[in-house]
């Protein structure tokens, strides 16, 4: 299992060199943030001054040198916005982010497993159509559009939850729903489609020959093995959600690193934008590398070598 | 072989049917046959004869929502098991009558140690605490000769031989200590060396349990081996049954006769087997009268129109063909 | 009854509501001058924010009402039609074609090959996707271009690593062992055997993505980097009608609907393509 | 038995989170105002740019030149009068007595030269600060209470840059206690001398304040504690002014029907900017042939413009006729009555005039323009501006490309050559303030940032005209004659049709009438940061 695991880190160290080098072309291609800092009337020697201040005079490699060999050791630049450490900045709001993934995912999970068992078990009847509808409305969605609906519904006309931003309890519904149902779709199919699988298999029906009731035939024997490729996923899940974060921060004012990285674009902060995408790589691979762990447990079968 | 007590398992004139797309497949068309106490009744014929969808709908296992079954009785102990509900037969099943089978490398569930799926059918008959039916477990173990039973509780499925896992679903079968068990085609997937020792196994169980067995197989090598009566299938229906030794000496019923000549013989030294031309007819077809008549070289017009009665022909010996003689019941 | 009955039976099985309501999509989006009442950038300011006609204050003149610029929603709607699914065709052609390739030469050599193009996949699948959009949007400036471009950047990711799992399992049936045996060069085996296994899951993929293009062309709308105005496109529309819920619903509702309309029909139709095209299932 | 698991479980789910409306209001001593941006939120005055500067840093500290409440523009601050020494070159400040900072301190002359050095550190990023670097030659503490600023050369509104009204900079910071704490330690626990004392920040969610104990010269809160929440998306500021949960929000003009509907109050701020259209680098050679280069045309262009329906519809009636470029009602240095006449009828609506000047310029089939459709930060109405202005152009035959691009993308080109921009038209702002002339340089001087006339190597008859204007003004020492130059400068920018202004747009805020009374707020000043020490509570003046 060592030896399995010292490989993936090798892999991920070499898959973050790649993004590293992506998003460091990326950014610089996209604008030059100096031109947002100044005022209109700004002559030329204001911008060189800016520029020299923010290190962003010196030839392309050698900023490229010092980001890496920066990022190697922890220190990834200065935000030229918020003129601190950017990964300072990046993770005094990441605990925000976090605290609403989990909820999504579980609130997914939460209504996609019944879902993906009722459409299997009653395979081709209504109710599979029905649930597959309703999972499919998930995607069919855009998500900043579902939010501003949910909150126009819940807090505007019923009162019932608040419209936007971080606090008690009642602040976490709204946005861990409109995150959390873009993966419906996705894991009740799945669910569904590895359940049906399953079920065809000969231990069913040694389990049903031993007597045991169709519901714990399905929700023991069964569910435990479907659920092995929706764990595999939970990378990809994790992934999308981190994305969709951009979305659901913005449109429910949550202080999370989804909207600091559309504010890191917006504004062309290179070296916030840097920190943020390799951070967030850094946070995926290591959830992906946990999920195959977790993985091994779930099916014993499999054995890293 | 025990001397066969009281009948146990009692199928009159079974119809079971599957609803496909393309019709009605009627894949048990009026099956017959009475299982004893510590008897081995054989179930053979041609694969896709039915024999498998026999063993399922006696136990109401058939494939939902395709089979059903249609008209006819089983009789499990003067019990109707047909018009029992689904919470009925979970009693029934695992308890009175169980399964085993064929390919062990896909019966027991991976993710599962072998103790607890041995535990779990346990627990549907005793109601002890976990380190009793823990116990009950390795003594299960033991009894189907696996050696070191305790570790083997705490292996996974993947971490067995083929054998071994027929062991422990073996056990498994006999757990809740049916009186009536079906062993559909057991060994088929085993090599030869652990297939004899498997029924062996089987034999043991047996005589300790007295338990009725059904063996489902088309291995002749089998039939001689284990089975005190053999009951031969063709298209969905028994065409023959009889004693063991009185099938393989005179077979009376032209399918049984021509199966028996296309069993290789140790002995006779033979370049080419005779084999039975044509198809079997799709279970989805059946051709009216017998359904044997397309193949059967003793074919005349009556056997196309009409389908022969069963006749007794010696001692708890019966065929249905217009050919065979009634000769009046031993008994 | 042979088995080409038994698949003319699945024929009857087609959902023919979805089936109806995409070729109704695809001849709006090909006619939209004959369909569209008005031109889609046509602003009458005077009735601005003119309710469906079925609302008190609508006309029939406008349908659906009218928008923020008093242009015509209905036209705009059509028109978006044609812009949307363009953008999803292009990026899905080029995205899925690319995808594609490198998932069958991934799957089917393996080893290095295999190993540095799932690298570059997981490379691609960790980098937040709207994000990539946005960088180019804002790179290389809005547009349908920019858009498609964003688009198949995303999605080849996912087809080849989709596919890449397909030909795997086709490479290990015997079928591909005998080929070779017969001496067929790699390129023929691929061709011949492994693209017709693998096409019906990258058809598949195809239709369930069509739902996934046009929800990112909304958001990244909404990120201010989607189609730019004045050409109409479902995404802008349902994004610059997101501020006016209560004055003005349809706004946002009629483009937003369209696009789950589209998600939905496509998603049916994938889901029963899916079942019709693999052989495996067909028999059952 | 699996159907009634998952109906309970959504049912279960659904009850438990019904109960009794929660209050999700805010109580009734705090004034909460949610923002679309907190910039850097830095709690630092020179750490920040140009707007969110003004939202969150000016309750804490004041500026030395303050505001003219009622007309905009400039007036007392913590100096309470300044005068300009004879030779223009220094200018002396005399503040305000017994002013205290919030740990007590008084605010002395000493500050004040600490915090113009301070602001033109190295360090600083201020926006203003380039600017001063070049103004400012050295400064003088004269006594306790008065500090004189020499400046490189006559700097006329000098005194306007140092006051939140025009460039946001100018903030007293307190000498002796960042030279105690250091930087660090004032960006954690920051003092000022404003009438709200610094709370707490949470980094991209709020800022919170709260009411200094004392009568301030700027007006005593009336509120215990002041929050400035960070809600990026327009309408989740609307539901949030809706429920209560914010007292005030700020939103485009797209949005005030929908406040409306919401039973909402409309605070718009009179004179904040000017969206106007452009034409670029019309002297170069390249764009000899263009049929922009004939004035007829330029003015044919702004005559099919309808601004009255730009104003009704666009603007949700919540905009004004636009005075010359870059003027307002309260600007200075011009005649304003005038050039409200001049604004009336030649910006009119006149499409038969506009065909009739295309047709005599030999163009009336039509020719194909370019349009760079954008909006700056802070005003994204622009661009529906820009797409009714097209719309009015293609009604006269004209066949516009639009190109709408994002404001980071579209700015840089207008930098050096300018290539992608000659012979063509663009969006821009003029943003509030009270002199013309600083906007004019930028635009039409031809050594400025956007030379539009012409520059240094290809000035025309018109370039060198405007270069020698703009030095008329800015060298003009009385007022009458510099008031003269001034309209000339104005005249002839008028006159070119190059630069023409669309609509005067305003600065829109949704209010809660339960959370606040009502109140007015600074004209040409979008941001509220100096005006809440001045909002009344709900009781004490209602709504009207």
């Amino acid at each position: 299992m060592q030896r399995y695991i010292l490989r993936r880190l090798l892999q991920g160290a070499l898959l973050l060199f790649i993004v590293a080098l992506v998003v460091f072309a990326l950014a610089r291609v996209s604008g030059n943030p100096i031109d947002l800092l100044v005022r209109e009337d700004a002559t030329a020697e204001d911008r060189a001054h800016l520029q020299k201040a923010l290190g962003l005079d010196r030839p392309m490699h050698e900023q490229l040198y010092i980001f890496l060999t920066g990022a190697v050791r922890g220190d990834l630049g200065q935000s030229i916005r918020y003129r601190r450490s950017a990964a300072e900045v990046f993770f005094e709001r990441l605990p925000n982010t976090l605290k609403l993934l989990p909820l999504a995912m579980a609130g997914a999970l939460a209504i996609a497993i019944p879902l993906g068992v009722l459409a299997a078990v009653y395979r081709g009847t209504l109710v599979d159509r029905l649930a597959g509808g309703l999972a499919v409305l998930g995607i069919a969605t855009p998500q900043f559009w579902l939010g501003i609906v949910l909150i126009y519904v819940f807090s505007i006309q019923l009162g019932v939850l608040p419209s936007a931003r971080m606090g008690g309890p009642s602040h976490y519904v709204l946005p861990a729903v409109t995150l959390g149902v873009f993966l419906l779709a996705g894991m009740m199919r799945l669910v569904r489609s590895s359940l049906l699988e399953v079920m065809g298999s000969e231990f069913v029906k040694l389990a049903r020959l031993k007597g045991l009731s169709q519901t714990i035939v399905i929700w023991k024997h069964c569910l435990r093995n479907a659920l092995i490729p929706v764990v595999t996923l939970f990378g990809v899940y994790f992934a999308l959600l981190v994305t969709g974060a951009i979305v659901t921060e913005t449109v429910f004012a949550w202080p999370g690193v989804g909207r600091l990285t559309y504010e890191a674009v917006i504004f062309r902060d290179y070296p916030l934008l840097q920190a943020v995408i390799l951070l967030k790589a850094v946070i995926v691979l290591s959830v992906n590398l946990v999920v195959d762990i977790l993985y091994a447990y779930l099916d014993p079968r499999v054995r890293y070598a | 072989m025990a001397s066969p007590g009281r009948v146990v398992l009692e199928v009159r004139d079974l119809h079971a049917y599957l609803y496909t797309r393309w019709g009605v497949v009627r894949a048990v068309d009026g099956v017959s046959f009475a299982l004893r106490e510590g008897e081995t009744l054989g179930l053979v014929g041609e694969s896709g004869c039915g024999k498998t969808m026999t063993a399922l709908s006696v136990l109401r296992l058939m494939p939902e929502p395709a089979g059903r079954i249609v008209q006819g009785q089983v009789l499990l102990e003067g019990e109707d098991l047909v018009t029992k509900s689904e919470s009925e037969m979970r009693r029934v099943r695992g308890r009175r009558i169980s399964m085993i089978l064929q390919d062990p490398q896909t019966s027991l569930n991976p993710v599962f140690t072998v103790g607890s799926q041995i535990v779990e059918a346990l627990r549907m008959r005793y109601a002890d605490g976990v380190d009793a039916l823990r116990r009950l477990a390795e003594e299960a173990l033991r009894r189907v000769k696996v050696a070191a039973p305790a570790e083997r509780l705490r292996a996974f499925p993947h971490q067995m031989s083929g054998g071994m896992k027929q062991r422990v679903v073996g056990a498994i079968a006999v757990a809740g200590e049916p009186r009536v068990l079906i062993a559909d085609e057991p060994t088929t997937a085993l090599d030869v060396t652990i297939q004899l020792q498997y029924l062996v196994l089987l034999k043991e169980i047996q005589a300790r349990t007295r338990l009725a067995m059904l063996f489902i197989t088309h291995d002749f090598g089998i039939v001689a081996r284990m089975c005190d009566r053999v009951a031969v299938m063709y298209a969905g229906r028994i065409v023959e049954t009889g004693p063991t030794r009185a099938l393989f000496r005179a077979p009376r019923h032209p399918y049984t006769a021509a199966l028996m000549a296309s069993v290789p013989r140790m002995e006779a030294s033979v370049e080419r087997l005779p084999s039975i031309e044509g198809q079997p007819p799709l279970l989805h077809h059946m051709p009216v009268g017998c359904r044997f008549a397309p193949r059967c070289s003793y074919v005349d017009d009556r056997c196309r129109r009409e389908y022969p009665p069963v006749v007794p022909i010696g001692p708890a010996h019966e065929a249905s063909c217009w050919r065979v003689e009634p000769s009046p019941p031993s008994r | 009854m042979s088995t080409e009955a038994s698949s003319r039976g699945d024929l009857a099985r087609l959902p023919w509501i979805s089936f109806s309501i995409i070729v109704v999509l695809v001849v709006a989006a090909v006619f939209a001058p004959l369909l569209a009442p008005h031109s889609p950038t046509e602003q009458s300011l005077p009735d601005k924010l003119r309710p469906p006609a079925w609302q008190e204050g609508g006309s029939m003149k406008h349908l659906l009402g009218t928008d923020v610029l008093g242009r015509d929603v209905l036209s705009r709607l059509v028109y978006g039609a044609r812009v949307s699914l363009t953008v999803a065709a292009v990026a899905l052609i080029a995205g899925g074609g690319v995808g594609l390739a490198l998932g069958i030469l991934a799957g089917y050599t393996g080893g290095r090959v295999d190993n540095f193009i799932m690298r570059v996949v997981d490379a691609t699948l960790t980098f937040p996707t709207i994000l990539i959009a946005l960088l180019l949007a804002v790179s290389l400036g809005q547009g349908l271009g920019t858009i498609a471009i964003a688009i198949t950047v995303i999605i080849w990711a996912r087809f080849a690593r989709i596919v890449r799992g397909e030909v795997l399992s086709v490479k290990t049936r015997d079928f591909v062992a005998l080929a070779r045996v017969h001496g067929c060069s790699h390129l023929r085996i691929m061709a011949v055997h492994i693209v017709p296994n693998v096409l019906n899951t990258f058809m598949v993929l195809l239709t369930l993505h069509i739902g996934f293009v046009v929800i990112v062309e909304a958001t990244l709308s909404f990120l201010g980097a989607g189609i730019p105005p004045p050409t109409p496109s479902w995404g802008q529309m349902v994004s610059d009608g997101r501020s006016h819920i209560a004055s003005a619903w349809w706004l946002s509702v009629v483009p937003g609907g369209a696009i789950m309309l589209v998600v939905l029909v496509f998603n049916l139709f994938g889901d029963w393509l899916r079942d019709w095209l693999d052989p495996r299932l067909r028999q059952v | 038995m699996n159907i009634r698991i998952f109906l309970n479980l959504m049912l279960g789910g659904f009850l438990a989170v019904g109960g009794a409306p929660a209050a999700h209001a805010a109580d009734k001593d705090t004034l909460v105002i949610a923002l679309d941006t907190l910039g850097a939120q830095v709690m630092d005055p020179i750490m920040d740019t140009r707007a969110p500067h003004a939202h969150y840093h000016a309750p804490v500290w004041d500026s030395l030149v303050g505001f003219d409440l009622e007309k905009g523009g400039i007036g007392p601050g913590v100096a309470e009068r300044w005068e300009v020494a004879a030779d223009g070159k220094s200018w002396t400040f005399y503040l305000r007595k017994s002013l205290r900072f919030h740990n007590g301190d008084p605010v002395t002359a000493r500050d004040v030269k600490f915090s113009l050095e301070r602001k033109m550190s190295p360090e600083s990023i201020a926006s203003g600060a380039a600017a001063l670097r070049r103004a400012v030659d050295r400064i003088e503490v004269v006594d306790d209470l008065t500090v004189r600023v020499h400046t490189k050369g006559v700097i006329p509104y000098f005194a306007a840059s140092l006051s939140r009204a025009v460039f946001m900079e100018g903030s007293v910071m307190p000498k002796k206690y960042i030279e105690t704490v250091g930087a660090k330690g004032f960006r954690e626990k920051p003092i000022g001398s404003g009438p709200w004392k610094f709370v707490r920040s949470v980094p991209g969610d709020r800022i919170e304040y709260e009411a200094v104990d004392y009568p301030h010269w700027r007006g005593t809160p009336q509120f215990k504690r002041l929050t400035l929440l960070l809600v990026p998306e327009q309408s989740t500021r609307l539901a949030m002014v809706r429920t209560g949960e914010a007292t005030i929000g700020s939103i485009g003009p797209e949005a005030i029907k929908e406040a409306r509907v919401g039973g909402m109050k409309i605070v718009s701020v009179p004179g904040t900017m000017q969206a106007v259209y452009q034409f670029w680098g019309l002297y170069r050679p390249e764009a000899k042939g263009s049929p922009l280069a004939d004035v007829r045309v330029r003015e044919a262009l702004s005559l099919a413009i309808d601004r009255q329906q730009i104003v009704d519809h666009v603007m949700g009636k919540q905009a004004q006729w636009p005075m010359p470029f870059a003027t307002f009602r309260y600007s200075s240095d011009m005649s304003i009555p005038r050039w409200d006449d001049w604004a009336r009828t030649a910006l009119r609506y006149d499409p038969a005039r506009a065909r009739q000047l295309l047709a005599e310029a030999g163009h009336g089939g039509g020719f194909k323009l370019t349009f760079w459709n954008t909006a700056l930060p802070g005003t994204p109405f622009m661009v529906q501006i820009g797409e009714a202005v097209a719309g009015f152009w293609e009604k006269i035959g004209v066949k516009v490309e639009v190109k709408t691009t994002e404001w980071g993308a579209f700015d840089p080109m207008t930098r050096g050559e300018q290539k992608a921009l000659v012979g063509t038209a663009s969006m821009y702002r003029t943003a509030g303030r009270p002199e013309p002339a600083p906007r004019y340089i930028g635009s039409f001087n031809s050594k400025g940032v956007q030379h539009l006339l012409g520059d240094p190597q290809n000035c025309p008859a018109i370039c060198q005209d405007a270069d020698r204007a703009y030095e008329a003004v800015v060298s003009e020492r009385d007022d009458a004659k510099r008031a003269a130059a001034a309209n000339r400068m104005i005249e002839l920018v008028a006159k070119s049709w190059i630069a023409v202004p669309i609509i005067e747009g305003m600065g829109y805020w949704a209010v809660n009438p339960k959370g606040v009374g009502f109140f007015k707020p600074i004209p040409g000043r979008h941001e509220f940061g100096d005006v809440t020490e001045r909002m009344p509570r709900p009781e004490q003046r209602p709504w009207p």
